[in-house]
């Protein structure tokens, strides 16, 4: 079983992240009253990009969109999407936190021997950010990790299902708020656009990225949507029992980040930061103190 | 193998290696590497041994004893693998460079004070070869000139400061239980009162704050790590910073024992917790300092103290894997960080001296070798799973988090997403990015410099992969202090509550990797361009200005940079102004009049007549 | 039997003889003071293990104590005798590459003189011939401070002689004062008599003899004329009086009050007193410009730290105190020897002039650098174990005051560690822009240099090689029953 | 429109994928470009038929060029045009690009685009409104399917002749060739 799970949870990984994508535009584009593209136009898009014939900056440009890419499949194995996950007890939680960082880091690698500004600045905002929403995030996954006195997502997923789902239970529920609050930020989206600003900085880290590069950039864009929200979904949500309720579970979680999404201009950068570090981290703060003096 | 002899070649290396350079300084160089490869193996012949062997009749009564187990050979063989891998890197770096007989003198000598410190049985001798150990360190530090000597000053002021505290430690030591031997010294301890235990705990802690530059105790260590050469930054904040870390792991764990040093404490306020505490702001501070460092080598000498905080935090917080974790991650970090300041070295070295990270950029495309370690180096900084510095900043955050502080373990998570901050920047703005005109014919490094460079690499990768290699002997030392034991295995660490299997992770980043490479490769082929050929909105890429590396995180230094002030050193300056201007006030006395001071003498007998007649004090 | 009044007549019979070998030659009469100082330390060094077993007393004249004059030869005598003699020949050595211009023939006598002086200081057994020495000791150093024969020179002359002359009147005084009480003049005799210092005249007397030799022996507030008195000599007066001269004052200082006046109830007071002197020397030391004036400076320092150590009055303390006149003797005369050819080199006393020596004279350079590591205290020279010691023995008192006090000193080394290493820095690291031809100090300079550098490393390795002297020279101190015995018999 | 026809897909997915997704280079190079913004919005959502502007030329295929073409923006337009990944394709939007339009005796206005860079297709008028660029990208989903959208291979293969257009008008270039010439001539017949 865990075998097929090895397979499985990739290519589920793979078509959720971009039927999220391609929902995303089309969620984008109701509330815009436009008709907007099929669901099915990050395909065609990746297929297009896939076919075209781009330029290498060097071996580290090609090597680090792959790593990139590569990583966000590896975090995807951490996640119980629905049943076990294939790498439980390879270091839990605390792997995955790492992980995640490796996605990144790999376009920052790939994106920095481009030799380009638009590149670095756009680099130089991602890192910003990620320290903008990682304190509030640290916050909520360490409440949960000593609520639950384990680093292990399955043990937090299973000890979820005995009880109740821990955006439901009393202190924990600021640690939801708070995961809720930066949410749109961990999916890059508006207000928190500012890595990929196309208009002011030609899209940041992906500025020279063109053909296959840029195709697995966006797979790779889908990826780290399908990871911020399976990770909702599992610690503060009770994770689920089978894939098609995780799978309705996340889309919730989807639309409720895309609303934010539509409904907000961007922030600047320090904008952002401000705002991360003010209410999602007092909420996720109280929430943290809460768990280490009372407890379970 | 004889500890004895071992010190004997070390000093005696040390000695005759200036004698060399009179010579040839070819034989020097070769017999420098001798030595420090002499030093290596014979360390590693110890492997596994635990004696002690009497050295010195009485040094003033007290009798000077050398000994060894897991914990001194851990550290002896750290040392010397770096010193030899710092001399190896020397011979490139320093070429051409004048006093070098000095400085390879200098730097077998602060080696052999080394293993002498993690050699000595009993304190005097500690503290022998620990002030040793700190005034050949101060003489490396001055050698650059300039800016150098200020932090050499810094760096032996504080340092004196604190070996003097350790002698007060020692001499009441010896005082209360007539001894200096560690086992005696121990078993006295077990018996002593917690106050005493504690002000002990002080007086060291001082020292070996001071050489492991915990807050407030860092002051010196930014500028000494950035202005001394850097094969020496190398060992400086590889090792030699780690002596400290000893100290504390002898004092607490050998010395105070366990049990003794947990519940120890002034009423609900437990030491140890406190000196986790530290540990925690000695993290955090540091890395947001250094996320702001426009210098390679001061940027670096900043994450090394944050470092350092990490170290303390595992092994202060007192539970067998955070120990573990803090002993695994001083070994790791002496690895990356000391491979790390040969990277600038060899940068430095081809540049001419330039560590400016403004005016770096692009030399991946002429030194890739050094880029590729570069990049190791801070993977394993940044603690990226696979590379060593994963394995023990992980056994610290589980156990943090299992043992219910969330506190600590933020402040040590935190602390890595600053880690990335800092370390990106280091990386990009070095190697990635445009590459100036004026580095268009650069070399690649040496020989010499990529082997050291090369084999740290490698080892960054093989403890990242294999944490059960180090781990084991590790545990055994853990087990020697009185903890249980971790369940090693070669991949990582079988536990009920989260297990540690890195294999799991290889095969699946292998495979991941191959697989995305596939994909990759079956799209359409790229062309390769130069980096003249990059998107600048239509218009031609202009030459030397296309380059956002000026003040990298911009946004987030308006935001911080009013809170992070270091004014621990602002504070200590001020201080050695206060020093300087009451000598000066003092200096004042002596007015240069001659009446005043016949005046003096008068005045100072009929005080001492009156007051004996007025209130016969005496 | 060798007795110890060679150790005076040799060299006095000596120093009267060198006019007449400079009638026949110059570079000869330079000759003299080495072959008088080898002399006696052959001599000092012969009676040690003696003088260990049991102190010598020789009287002059053939009348017994108390009524001749008597030499007591105990370990403390003669150990500074022969640290006086060591110190003497390693620095009539080096005078006689160093002086080579002015008056030297006279220069000699004086040394000589000044050396037998401070020799008679240590080995004498009474009060008045204290004075006596003690004044040919001064005139002498008056004199050689204004050998160079310039401004300065002669200024700080004038007013160590005015500081000095006035010491001298109050110590005569209070020997006056002495004799009317006591009718004798004899040490052990005066000691026999004294019942306690409470007594208002006693302590008058008392209080004029510190004060007096208080001024030679550099004790804060009556040490004003060090510094000018220091920096103005030429460097081998400079060594000996920094090396020499004042630990002699301080020596006759203790033994009056250790022995003569067995005042135990005063010590609380000169540990305080020793450790302002400590503070305020090595502070005043850390804001000079003026290498000379920052040696003497650290002079003053270090006569605190060894005031201190005596006046606790252990026999540990009293050891380590000892030990620290040793190693301030080898370590200071050392650095003032080597700064005396830098400055030469240079032209200029100022600490930045000294940029780049340690490449323009290497071993100078080393030498000095030898002599700082072992003032400042670190392992393996000689001043790491006195520094030990003096810890080591006031740590081993309960008390919290002296773990307070004790403190204050390991600052004040503190601050003596960064002026010094302050100028081993310039020495070294700080770049200069002109390169200079290396031209390191004259072979019998650097000769005499590495004789003291050798001493510092040996000790400093093997401290037990002079413990023994050492612990027997504080228990003759201590023990004032004993003293009285063996000279009254 | 045949994008839901699934056999079209299995046949020939690359040409599908390249009608289906026209990512146009956001470059306003004259007055032309404010019939731009209307046609990506709520009026007549272009992102329907897969038409986006995107930031980069690097991620585009599609080159709308839109107005009169001054010599300064013709340097632009030409490194855009060669940063843009193959294959690509050019679309002249209004009379200007045609043969000048109203600036046709301009001193600083270039007459005729496609001496410069190879154009697949014009959109006449002054201004052609925004159903006109869906008609043009009608046309060129015609093309396309007949292989006639075929400009990037034929500035490689002419590349010479472009270049010395190209140098006549704006004198010095910044940036070397971009092809070896004989190399593009061989590369090209290779591939026919």
């Amino acid at each position: 079983m865990r075998i097929l799970w090895f397979v499985l949870s990739p290519l589920m990984a793979l078509a959720v992240g971009l039927f999220f994508l391609g929902l995303s535009r089309r969620f984008m584009a109701r509330i815009q009253w436009r008709v907007g593209p099929p669901l099915y136009q990050p395909l065609i898009d990746i297929l297009r990009q896939f076919t075209q014939k781009s330029v290498s900056h060097g071996p580290l440009f090609d090597l680090g969109v792959v790593l990139s890419l590569a990583s966000s499949f590896i975090v995807v194995l951490f996640m119980p999407l629905g049943g076990t996950a294939p790498l439980s007890s390879s270091g839990g939680l605390l792997a995955v936190l790492y992980l995640m960082l490796l996605g990144p880091l790999g376009i920052a690698l790939s994106g920095g021997e481009a030799a380009n500004p638009n590149v670095s600045i756009g680099i130089s905002r991602k890192l910003i950010l990620a320290v903008g929403y990682e304190v509030p995030f640290l916050m909520i996954v360490l409440a949960l990790m000593t609520y639950y006195g384990t680093i292990s997502i399955g043990e937090i997923v299973a000890a979820q299902r005995e009880s109740a789902s821990a955006i439901a239970s009393f202190p924990l529920v600021f640690s939801g708020i708070a995961y809720l609050l930066i949410l749109p930020a961990m999916l890059g989206v508006r207000p928190f656009e500012v890595v990929g600003a196309a208009q002011e900085i030609s899209s940041g880290p992906a500025a020279e990225y063109g053909g296959p590069y840029l195709a697995l950039a966006t797979i790779q864009h889908g990826l780290t949507m399908f990871i911020g929200i399976s990770l909702f979904v599992n610690l503060l949500w009770g994770g689920a029992s089978n894939p098609v309720v995780f799978f309705l579970k996340m889309l919730v979680v989807f639309a409720f980040g895309f609303w934010v999404n539509a409904a907000f201009p961007r922030l600047r950068v320090e904008q952002a930061v401000r705002y991360l570090w003010r209410w999602p981290t007092l909420i996720a703060f109280v929430g943290l103190i809460l768990v280490a003096t009372i407890g379970r | 193998m004889s500890l004895g002899l071992l010190l004997i070649v070390a000093f005696g290396g040390s000695l005759l290696t200036y004698l060399l350079g009179k010579v040839s300084a070819r034989t020097r160089d070769a017999f420098a590497v001798l030595i420090s490869l002499a030093l290596v193996v014979m360390v590693a012949s110890l492997y596994g041994k635990a004696f002690r062997v009497p050295f010195y009749g009485g040094f003033l009564g007290m009798p000077l004893v050398l000994r060894i187990d897991g914990l001194s050979w851990l550290f002896a063989i750290a040392a010397s693998v770096l010193g030899c891998l710092s001399v190896v890197f020397s011979l490139g770096y320093m070429k051409g460079k004048e006093r070098t007989s000095f400085y390879y003198s200098m730097l077998l000598l602060v080696i052999a004070a080394m293993l002498g410190v993690v050699l000595s049985g009993d304190l005097l001798s500690l503290f022998i070869f620990w002030e040793i150990m700190s005034w050949s360190t101060f003489l490396l530090i001055s050698y650059n000139g300039g800016p150098a000597l200020a932090a050499g000053m810094k760096y032996f002021v504080m340092s004196f400061v604190g070996s003097l505290a350790m002698l007060a430690g020692v001499l009441t030591l010896h005082g209360s239980f007539g001894t200096l031997e560690f086992t005696g010294v121990a078993a006295g301890m077990s018996s002593a009162s917690p106050g005493y235990v504690l002000a002990i705990l002080v007086l060291f802690g001082v020292a070996f704050g001071t050489k492991n530059a915990i807050w407030p105790f860092h002051a010196w260590l930014p500028p000494a790590h950035s202005e001394a050469p850097s094969p020496f930054s190398a060992v400086l904040s590889g090792i030699l910073i780690k002596m400290g870390v000893y100290g504390f792991l002898l004092l607490m764990f050998v010395i105070v024992g366990l049990r003794t040093f947990l519940s120890l404490g002034v009423g609900r306020i437990e030491f140890h917790t406190v000196l986790s505490i530290i540990g925690a702001i000695t993290i955090l501070l540091p890395t947001f300092i250094a996320i702001f460092q426009n210098d390679a080598k001061r940027l670096l000498a900043w994450s090394t103290v944050a470092q350092a905080g990490y170290i303390i935090l595992g092994i202060s917080f007192g539970t067998s894997l955070s120990v573990a974790g803090g002993m695994f991650h001083f070994l790791n970090h002496a690895v990356f960080k000391a491979l790390l300041f040969m990277v600038v070295g060899a940068v430095e070295y081809r540049t001419n001296g330039v560590r400016d990270l403004d005016s770096l950029g692009g030399l991946i495309k002429r030194m890739p070798v050094t880029f590729i370690v570069a990049v190791i180096g801070v993977c394993g900084l940044i603690g990226v799973p696979l590379t060593n510095g994963f394995v023990s900043k992980w056994l610290i955050y589980k156990t943090l988090i299992l043992e219910r502080s969330p506190f600590l373990a933020f402040a040590a998570l935190f602390g890595t997403w600053g880690t990335i901050l800092y370390s990106y920047k280091f990386l990009h703005n070095i190697f990635l990015g445009q590459l100036p005109q004026r580095y268009e014919d650069m070399e690649r490094a040496p020989f010499t410099m990529l082997l050291p460079m090369t084999i740290l690499s490698v080892v960054v990768v093989l403890f990242g992969v294999l944490p059960g290699i180090p781990l084991a002997v590790i545990d055994t030392i853990g087990v020697s202090f009185g903890f249980e034991s971790l369940h090693v295995t070669p991949w990582g660490i079988a536990s009920d509550t989260g297990a540690l299997n890195t294999v799991n992770m290889l095969v699946a980043a292998l495979v991941g990797l191959v697989v995305v490479w596939c994909v990759f490769r079956s799209g359409a082929r790229s062309v390769s361009v130069g980096q003249a050929d990059s998107y600048a909105a239509g218009a031609a890429v202009p030459r030397d200005k296309y380059q956002y590396s000026v003040r990298f995180y911009a946004p987030l230094r308006r935001m911080m940079a009013p809170y992070l002030k270091d004014f621990v050193d602002s504070f200590y300056m001020r201080l050695a102004g206060w020093v300087r201007g009451l000598g000066d006030g003092l200096r004042r006395i002596y007015t240069g009049y001659v009446g005043d001071y016949v005046m003096y003498i008068l005045v100072f007998l009929a005080v001492l007549i009156f007051v004996q007649i007025a209130w016969s004090p005496w | 039997m060798v007795s110890p009044v060679l150790l005076l007549a040799v060299p006095l019979g000596l120093a009267l003889c060198v006019p007449l070998v400079g009638r026949v030659s110059r570079r000869a009469a330079g000759f003299v003071p080495v072959i008088a100082s080898l002399f006696n330390l052959v001599v000092s060094i012969r009676l040690l293990p003696t003088v260990l077993e049991e102190p010598i007393v020789a009287n002059l004249g053939g009348f017994p104590p108390p009524f001749g004059i008597t030499l007591f030869a105990g370990p403390v005598g003669m150990l500074l005798s022969a640290l006086i003699a060591l110190a003497g020949l390693v620095v009539s050595l080096y005078a006689l590459s160093y002086i080579k211009t002015g008056p030297t023939v006279r220069y000699h006598t004086l040394y000589m003189l000044l050396l037998v002086g401070a020799t008679g200081v240590v080995l004498t057994g009474d009060v008045f011939n204290l004075f006596v020495f003690f004044e040919i000791l001064c005139i002498s150093s008056y004199a050689l401070v204004a050998y160079v024969g310039d401004r300065a020179g002669i200024e700080a002359s004038v007013k160590y002689l005015i500081q000095g002359a006035l010491g001298s009147a109050l110590l005569l005084i209070g020997i006056g004062l002495l004799y009317g009480l006591f009718g004798t003049l004899n040490m052990a005799d005066i000691a026999a008599r004294i019942d306690s210092v409470d007594s208002v005249p006693v302590f008058v007397a008392m209080a004029l003899i510190v004060v007096g030799l208080g001024v030679e022996a550099a004790i804060f507030p009556l040490n004003a004329w060090l510094p000018d008195a220091h920096s103005s000599a030429p460097s081998s007066i400079s060594a000996i009086l920094s090396g020499i001269a004042i630990q002699v004052g301080l020596y006759a200082v203790v033994r009056m009050v250790f022995t003569v006046f067995g005042a135990s109830s005063v010590l609380l007071f000169f540990v305080f007193l020793g450790l302002l002197t400590l503070l305020i020397g090595e502070l005043c030391a850390f804001a000079q410009n003026n290498i000379k004036r920052m040696l003497a400076y650290s002079s003053i320092g270090q006569m605190g730290l060894i005031m201190f150590a005596l006046a606790i009055a252990t026999t540990g303390s009293v050891t380590g105190g000892l030990f620290q006149m040793v190693s301030h003797t080898l370590s200071k005369a050392l650095l003032f020897l080597a700064v005396g050819y830098m400055v030469y080199r240079s032209g200029s006393l100022e600490i930045s002039s000294l940029e780049g020596m340690g490449r323009r004279m290497p071993l100078t350079s080393f030498a000095f650098t030898i002599g700082v590591f072992s003032l400042v205290g670190l392992p393996p020279f000689i001043g790491f174990p006195s520094k030990l010691l003096i810890v080591r023995s006031a740590l081993a008192e309960q008390g919290v005051l002296l773990q307070v006090l004790i403190g204050l000193v390991l600052l004040a080394t503190v601050i003596e560690g960064a002026y010094f290493f302050r100028v081993i820095q310039t020495v070294y690291f700080k770049k200069e822009e002109g390169q200079e031809a290396r031209q390191d100090a004259p072979p019998m300079a650097l000769l005499s240099m590495f004789v003291f550098v050798a001493f510092i490393v040996v000790i400093g390795v093997y401290p037990n090689l002079i413990t023994d002297v050492l612990e027997s020279g504080a228990s003759e101190l201590l023990e004032r029953a004993n003293y009285i015995g063996s000279v009254l018999g | 429109m045949d994008r839901n026809q699934l056999m079209k897909w299995i046949k020939a997915p690359t040409k599908m994928a390249h009608k289906y997704s026209l990512n146009a280079v956001y470059f306003c190079t004259g007055c032309g470009v404010i019939e731009v913004p209307p046609t990506i919005t709520s009026r007549w959502d272009a992102e329907r038929f897969g038409v986006v502007p995107t930031a980069t030329a690097r991620q585009a295929n599609l080159f709308l060029i839109t107005g009169y073409v001054s010599v300064k923006t013709l340097r632009a337009i030409i490194r855009t045009y060669e940063q843009m990944p193959e294959p690509k394709y050019t679309v002249g939007f209004g009379s200007c690009t045609i043969n000048g339009g109203m600036y046709w005796d301009s001193y600083n206005t270039i007459n005729q685009l496609d001496k410069y860079i190879p154009i697949d297709g014009y959109i006449a008028g002054c201004m052609p409104r925004p159903e006109a660029i869906f008609v043009a990208v009608t046309h060129l989903w015609t093309l396309i399917d007949k292989d006639m959208a075929d400009g990037y291979k034929r500035y490689r293969k002419n590349y010479a002749a472009y270049r010395a257009n190209q140098e006549m008008i704006l004198g010095e270039m910044e940036w070397p060739p971009i092809f070896q010439t004989e190399v593009a001539t061989a590369i090209t017949e290779r591939e026919g």
